[in-house]
């Protein structure tokens, strides 16, 4: 089996799914090293690739000018991942989505708010065909470890479809609704082993909804705990804005 | 000498985000000498308006997976202020442990993976592998505490989901201090088993002295609270922030920059060695003295060996937190407080400097109005005003060798430029 | 008192598997392979038609696949696999030589009580694209003693020529014998076709068949149990003379991990093999 | 084994009893975790918790746990059964996890028997303990008449108050109890007055109406519209099914490690409740609605299984009332088929 040559792209992000990626146990690092040929990696080696197999593309797009730079890495990739939230359905980045170009450069920038390119901000893929995700804000760094593995095995990246509450049961967690919070989980992928509800939080939605999601029923779950149907809709802004199935355009 | 040299160097790599150097030297004369941060904005300022306290953590730990822990107690310390909470001592030693966390993943990255290389004349971290593996497993196992102390109280490190307004949603078991304890110690050993390899490299001799900004709080080696500190004017409130930093744009970069006494100012460990040396542990001065590092420091090469000294001193600081938690015992806090509107402000140090938010909340809780400010962002004159100094003294150098140093430089910095692209400001009457 | 819980036979741990060799690897179309397979300990694998194996590839995973091949003693068996998955494509770039590894047989297939029933009647088997691959095990059975039948008839229907498999066989079936009868159609024709066009259901009025003496064995698609079977409820075709061979999910092949389970039945053990009388009425069969 | 044959134990030897074992086994109890009980491994016997609080896993993740190792493998082809167990005392199981564990059991006895599940098993001993009354309002034991279940125990016990009534369920739990357990003859008066009180505190709950036709109700309600209107709130999250004391369909998965030079062959808690379940290669799914998927797992419970194991396959524990978001609840769809009024 030769090596494929996997290269890291980023676009904007805050670059903690590279961060993940490089949190590994030193066999492991060796291990991955022995699987696959890292050809760039802006994060962490100074080496620029002009060919590899597959790239890996952290951040969503949020300029028009990224759009080339996205079609070239695509044209020579033979499998494209989409690493982390931003990339995998456009991440915190979108939720200025929300507001209109013009309200957001002026809260940042008020005293030149026409001064730097932007645009809303996407999914990647929204531009370019995507062969697989790993998904999650961050990544967990064993899923990227079982989708790298898998792609090299000629496997299916095989991740989880179903509820993050599916998880939450397995590690034996009182569900966050009866602590009067509320929680996404119901309808959003698992992977994560439920990190955020079984660490005393609940779930915001990073890892997308599942293929099925019940959204109604998740709705119904709302009115039961007396939470407000707004409150549940913010917060699926945080994460989920590019997903026509909870906010048609 | 009169000779022309352009360098334009895209992309910088080895730093977080993405920066460009670009240098213009005719006949001797440097015309044009800038970085550039060609970074998309995200407008996290923007995101946070009319957001709940409960998710201005949540929201703007993702401005920078580096210092993802500094933005989270820069906005909670900010929401804490606003509401006028005063968090606990187990609290306060948590946090504590957190900021270990992602020191020790960021300065251990930063020295091992992003300057060593540079020093042994590698061109990353991956030919170490076969040359040092023995150095390039002990990083990894450092890097890897850090996360794991993350993991352990809070969660994860980067983006961590335990950490919240007042109090930690998790607490460690005895078990997990201990075991903290030890590693930490464990880690110092390791730690100097690399100061021969760190005494070989050969430092640039560089110096420029400049104005050096850091937190300040007397008898502490201040990282989670206290005043501003400036090596040229002394202790500042940190409610006055906004007159230290003093915002401003530059055409070439979507960074923001600051200036305070004079044109620029340093932040970060060297900043930070400077105003705050005297409360080192005593480990960490030992290893300072022996490393050459003596105060005040002005070559900005050696903020990498300033970043190593940090690591002792934090692994002390994390034995006492531990240990006092292990002594106070460990218990779930009530996090019920009452919402009061107004302006709070965060001040903390995060690995690459002192970081500040500022939010004002409506009564029900909701932000609006929200105010980071990033440490590259204030370093990025700094860095600037060094390469005006610096390339007229290096211009019999080859082109390769001006750009080398000149990376080497910014790498030096240790920039986190992704998060410093996004930041914004919104003016405060 | 209660009794108390054991293993009964410690050796005998059902989910480890045994190595198999591959001898002989064919292609059939873009996407079914044929594989010849021994088993390494030259042990015979002692299958009944309609049986099933579950084949692993070490970490890719594991996947039920029927055996193609009739009974025999010696230690060889074939297998016919369409790439569709993680399992199947790795199979599908192996070579000969190669070992990969085995459990079973397994299930309900076509034992000596059914054998006993269809002697003497006109058979009728109707298999759809792969479904021929686990018909064939019996069909070659079956073919080594014609004269035991009144009738053998072959219906196989296919999407395209291009996915017809074991062309050189069934030019030799078609040519056995008087009480022989071989008709093929697909779905979607090329311009060199010149036989049938049509759902394998066209094919069924061709037949001539006494509906109290015939039985018909069917595998296919979901999809085409329900026409095939409408069309065969048309004729008078009494429902236990009718035997279908389902393909559910299965992970364990040994009536565990519940993924095959329709209704109270499980697929891997009660089946793959049914007679459609016992099943007509249960949930989810079609 | 009958009741007649008392024997008693005082509390506090039992405890001090249970201690010493710790040396030579796991114990496993009720505990509690934060603000959360479960049933977890116990290094103090004062640790365990004696009143019930419904615990959101069964003990069945002992026996048949999340996940585990079916038989490690080299890339060469050497394959190495895992079955690795250690001695395990589960103390303080409950009727209706008692019969959960018995139900499983069965199951993985059945034909060759699982071998993972049956060397854990073999190398356990269960010790039941009774209520006496019912734990909270979505627990229905008392439906299928498993509040008085011993079988899938190996001792049991009843509190009564300083000392328990101690009942040999199995041979090994009589050995047991010899060589650990300093029990006495107990006086029978005691243990019929628990069981009285029990009765009484029981008697305003009866079994479902026609218990035991259940199978036939159901399969006679195939197309009842409960499932359509249940199965439409279901969020097909498996919790249901990860609580369940007997569900126990698992998913089969292989991992390389990283270094692709060995790996293993893992099984995992699956659900039929998950969409995928049932789907098979070309993406034909036999259940992929999740009105089927609910009939299904009921189905199983009160109809499939139970004819095979004799009784309901659902032993009333409440998990999946609690755990469910949608409030699918099968007492309420029993109730609703055999259309019996609260
Ligand atoms: C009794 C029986 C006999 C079979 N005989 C043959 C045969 O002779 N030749 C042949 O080519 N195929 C046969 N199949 C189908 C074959 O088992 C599947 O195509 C195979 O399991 C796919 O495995 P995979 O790892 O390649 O695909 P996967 O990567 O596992 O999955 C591909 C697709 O198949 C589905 N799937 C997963 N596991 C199974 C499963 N166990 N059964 C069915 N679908 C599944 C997945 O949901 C997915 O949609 C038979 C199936 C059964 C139940
Ligand atoms: S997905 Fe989250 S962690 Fe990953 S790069 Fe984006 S913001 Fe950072
Ligand atoms: S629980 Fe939700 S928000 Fe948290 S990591 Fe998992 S998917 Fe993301
Ligand atoms: S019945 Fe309830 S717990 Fe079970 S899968 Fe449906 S929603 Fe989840």
């Amino acid at each position: 089996m030769s090596k494929p040559k996997v290269a890291f792209f980023d676009f904007a992000s805050c670059e903690g799914c590279q961060l993940c990626v490089l949190d590994l146990h030193p066999e492991q690092l060796l291990d991955l090293l022995n699987v696959i040929d890292i050809v760039e990696f802006r994060e962490a080696i100074s080496e620029k690739a002009d060919t590899f197999d597959i790239a890996i593309i952290e951040g969503s797009i949020t300029r028009e000018s990224d759009i080339p730079r996205l079609q070239k890495i695509r044209d020579k990739a033979k499998i494209l991942i989409a690493l982390g939230a931003c990339a995998h359905i456009g991440g915190i980045n979108a939720l200025k989505n929300f507001q209109t170009k013009d309200e957001y450069q002026e809260a940042v920038y008020p005293t030149a708010p026409q001064k730097y390119e932007t645009s809303h901000a996407r999914a990647i893929s929204e531009v370019v065909q995507v062969d697989a995700f790993i998904p999650g804000c961050p990544i967990d760094t064993n899923e990227f470890i079982k989708v790298v593995k898998n792609l090299v095995l000629g496997k299916k990246p095989g991740l989880p479809d179903y509820p993050v509450c599916m998880e939450c049961k397995k590690n034996e967690n009182v569900c966050v609704y009866e602590l009067g919070m509320q929680c996404l989980g119901p309808v959003i992928r698992a992977g994560c082993d439920a990190r955020c509800p079984s660490n005393g939080g609940y779930c915001f939605g990073c890892r997308g909804l599942i293929t099925e999601p019940n959204l109604h029923s998740q709705k119904d779950i709302i009115q039961k705990y007396n939470l407000t149907y707004e409150k549940m809709m913010d917060k699926f802004k945080l994460f989920l804005e590019r997903n026509k199935e909870v906010f048609p355009k | 000498m009169s000779k022309d040299v352009k360098i334009d160097i895209q992309h910088i790599t080895r730093v977080e985000g993405h920066g460009n150097i670009k240098i213009d030297v005719q006949s001797g004369e440097l015309k044009e000498c800038k970085l550039e941060i060609v970074e998309a904005p995200r407008f996290f300022e923007a995101m946070l308006k009319n957001r709940h306290y409960d998710e201005s953590a949540l929201i703007t730990s993702r401005i920078c997976g580096i210092c993802s822990v500094g933005h989270v107690l820069g906005s909670l310390t900010a929401s804490e202020d606003a509401f006028g909470i005063k968090i606990s001592e187990q609290e306060k030693n948590l946090r504590c442990l957190m900021n270990i966390g992602e020191h020790y993943e960021s300065h251990v990255l930063h020295i091992y993976f992003l300057a060593v290389p540079d020093f042994a004349g590698a061109k990353s971290v991956l030919p170490l592998v076969n040359t040092h593996k023995d150095v390039v497993v002990r990083a990894l196992k450092l890097k890897k505490l850090g996360h794991e102390i993350g993991n352990m109280i809070g969660g994860r490190l980067i983006h961590p989901t335990a950490m919240r307004v007042k109090a930690m949603t998790k607490i460690p078991t005895p078990e997990i201090l201990h075991d903290i304890i030890h590693r930490l110690e464990e880690a110092k050993t390791e730690l100097k088993k690399d100061i021969g390899i760190l005494k070989t490299f050969i430092i640039p001799n560089f110096e420029r002295e400049t104005e050096y900004i850091s937190l300040y709080k007397y008898g502490e080696y201040a990282f989670l609270e206290g005043n501003i500190y400036s090596s040229d004017i002394g202790e500042t409130s940190y409610k006055n922030y906004l007159d230290i930093t003093n915002e401003y744009l530059v055409d070439h970069s979507t960074a923001k920059r600051a200036k305070h006494n004079r044109k620029s100012y340093m932040v970060g460990a060297l900043a930070r060695f400077n105003n705050n040396h005297q409360w080192l542990s005593e480990d960490a001065k030992t290893i300072a003295a022996d490393l050459g590092l003596k105060a005040p420091c002005y070559n900005p090469y050696m903020i990498t060996i300033a970043q190593f000294v940090e690591l002792f001193h934090l692994a002390d600081e994390g034995i006492k937190a531990a240990q006092s938690l292990l002594d106070n015992g460990v218990e779930l806090e009530n996090r019920k407080f009452t919402i009061k509107p107004g302006r709070g402000i965060g001040a903390v140090e995060v690995p690459r400097g002192i970081l500040f938010h500022d939010y004002v909340y409506n009564d029900q809780g909701y932000i609006q109005k929200a105010n980071c400010i990033i440490p590259t962002g204030q370093n990025l004159q700094n860095i600037e005003d060094d390469f005006r100094a610096l390339v007229p003294t290096i211009l019999d150098k080859s082109k390769e060798d001006i750009s080398l140093m000149l990376e080497m430089l910014v790498r030096a910095y240790d920039p986190c430029i992704s998060c410093s692209a996004h930041i914004l400001n919104v003016e405060f009457e | 008192m209660c009794k108390e819980l054991k293993l009964k036979n410690k050796d005998e741990n059902l989910y480890i598997p045994e190595k198999a060799r591959i001898v002989e690897i064919k292609t059939f179309t873009e996407k079914e392979k044929f594989f010849k397979l021994e088993l390494v300990s030259q042990k015979s694998l002692g299958h009944v038609p309609g049986q099933f194996v579950q084949l692993s590839i070490l970490g890719i995973g594991e996947a039920p696949i029927s055996i193609s091949s009739p009974p025999s003693s010696d230690h060889f068996f074939d297998l016919c696999v369409r790439a569709v998955g993680n399992v199947t494509n790795k199979l599908h770039t192996l070579k000969v030589g190669d070992e990969i590894f085995i459990r079973g047989p397994f299930g309900h297939g076509f034992d000596d009580q059914i054998l006993a029933k269809m002697q003497g009647k006109h058979l009728l088997f109707i298999a759809g694209g792969i479904g021929y691959v686990p018909l064939r095990s019996l069909i070659n059975k079956v073919l080594k003693s014609p004269q035991k039948y009144q009738k053998i008839s072959i219906l196989y229907g296919c999407k395209t020529p291009k996915e017809r498999m074991y062309q050189d066989e069934l030019t030799k079936i078609k040519a056995m014998g008087s009480n022989i009868e071989f008709l093929e159609t697909v779905d979607h024709a090329d311009t060199d076709w010149t036989g049938n066009q049509g759902v394998i259901t066209t094919l069924i009025p061709k037949v001539k068949f006494d509906p109290a003496k015939t039985i018909a064995v069917i595998v296919g698609p979901p999809i085409m149990y329900k026409f095939v079977l409408i069309s065969l409820m048309e004729k008078d075709i009494p429902k236990k003379n009718i035997y279908m061979s389902l393909e559910r999910r299965m992970k364990c092949g040994v009536g565990k991990c519940g993924h095959c389970q329709m209704d109270g039945v499980y697929v891997c053990q009660e089946g793959p093999v049914f007679n459609y009388e016992d099943v007509y009425q249960k949930e989810e069969v079609l | 084994m009958s009741l007649n044959s008392s024997l008693k134990i005082d509390k506090k030897i039992l405890l001090e009893n249970l201690e010493k074992t710790i040396q030579k086994y796991d114990l496993i109890a009720l505990k509690k975790k934060g603000e959360n009980y479960l049933y977890d491994y116990i290094q103090k016997s004062k640790e365990i918790i004696f009143k019930y609080h419904p615990t959101v896993l069964s003990p069945k993740k002992f026996f048949f746990p999340k996940e585990e190792v079916l038989f490690e493998y080299t890339a060469d082809g050497e394959v190495t059964p895992k079955s690795e167990t250690k001695p395990t005392i589960l103390f303080g199981i409950r009727p209706c996890d008692v019969n959960g564990i018995h139900i499983l059991n069965e199951a993985f006895a059945e034909s060759k028997g699982d071998p993972n599940y049956l060397a854990k098993k073999e190398n356990s001993l269960v010790i039941g303990l009774d209520c006496e009354k019912l734990c909270d309002e979505n627990a229905f034991c008392y439906r299928v008449k498993s509040q008085n279940s011993t079988k899938g125990a190996d001792l049991f016990l009843h509190d009564l108050g300083l000392e328990f009534a101690l009942t040999i369920i199995t041979d090994k739990g009589k050995k047991f109890a010899q060589e650990y357990l300093q029990s006495s003859p107990g006086s029978e008066q005691a243990l019929t007055k628990y069981q009285a009180a029990k009765k009484k505190s029981f008697s305003l709950v009866a079994p479902f109406r026609d218990l035991d036709k259940l199978p036939e109700i159901f399969s006679k309600n195939q197309n009842h519209v409960i499932w359509k209107e249940k199965g439409s709130k279901c969020l097909s999250c498996g919790s249901c099914i990860m609580v369940c004391p007997t569900c126990y369909c698992f998913d089969v998965a292989d991992e390389f490690a990283l270094n692709l030079q060995k790996g293993e062959r893992l099984r995992r808690w699956d659900a039929c409740m998950l969409s995928s379940f049932a789907e098979v290669a070309g993406g034909e799914n036999f259940r992929d609605k999740a009105e089927n998927r609910l009939k299904h797992r009921l189905n199983r419970k009160f109809n499939y299984l139970m004819k095979k194991h004799g009784q309901a396959v659902c032993v009333g524990c409440g998990r999946c009332v609690r755990a469910c978001l949608a409030d699918i609840n099968p007492k309420l769809i029993v109730k609703v088929l055999t259309g019996e009024q609260e």
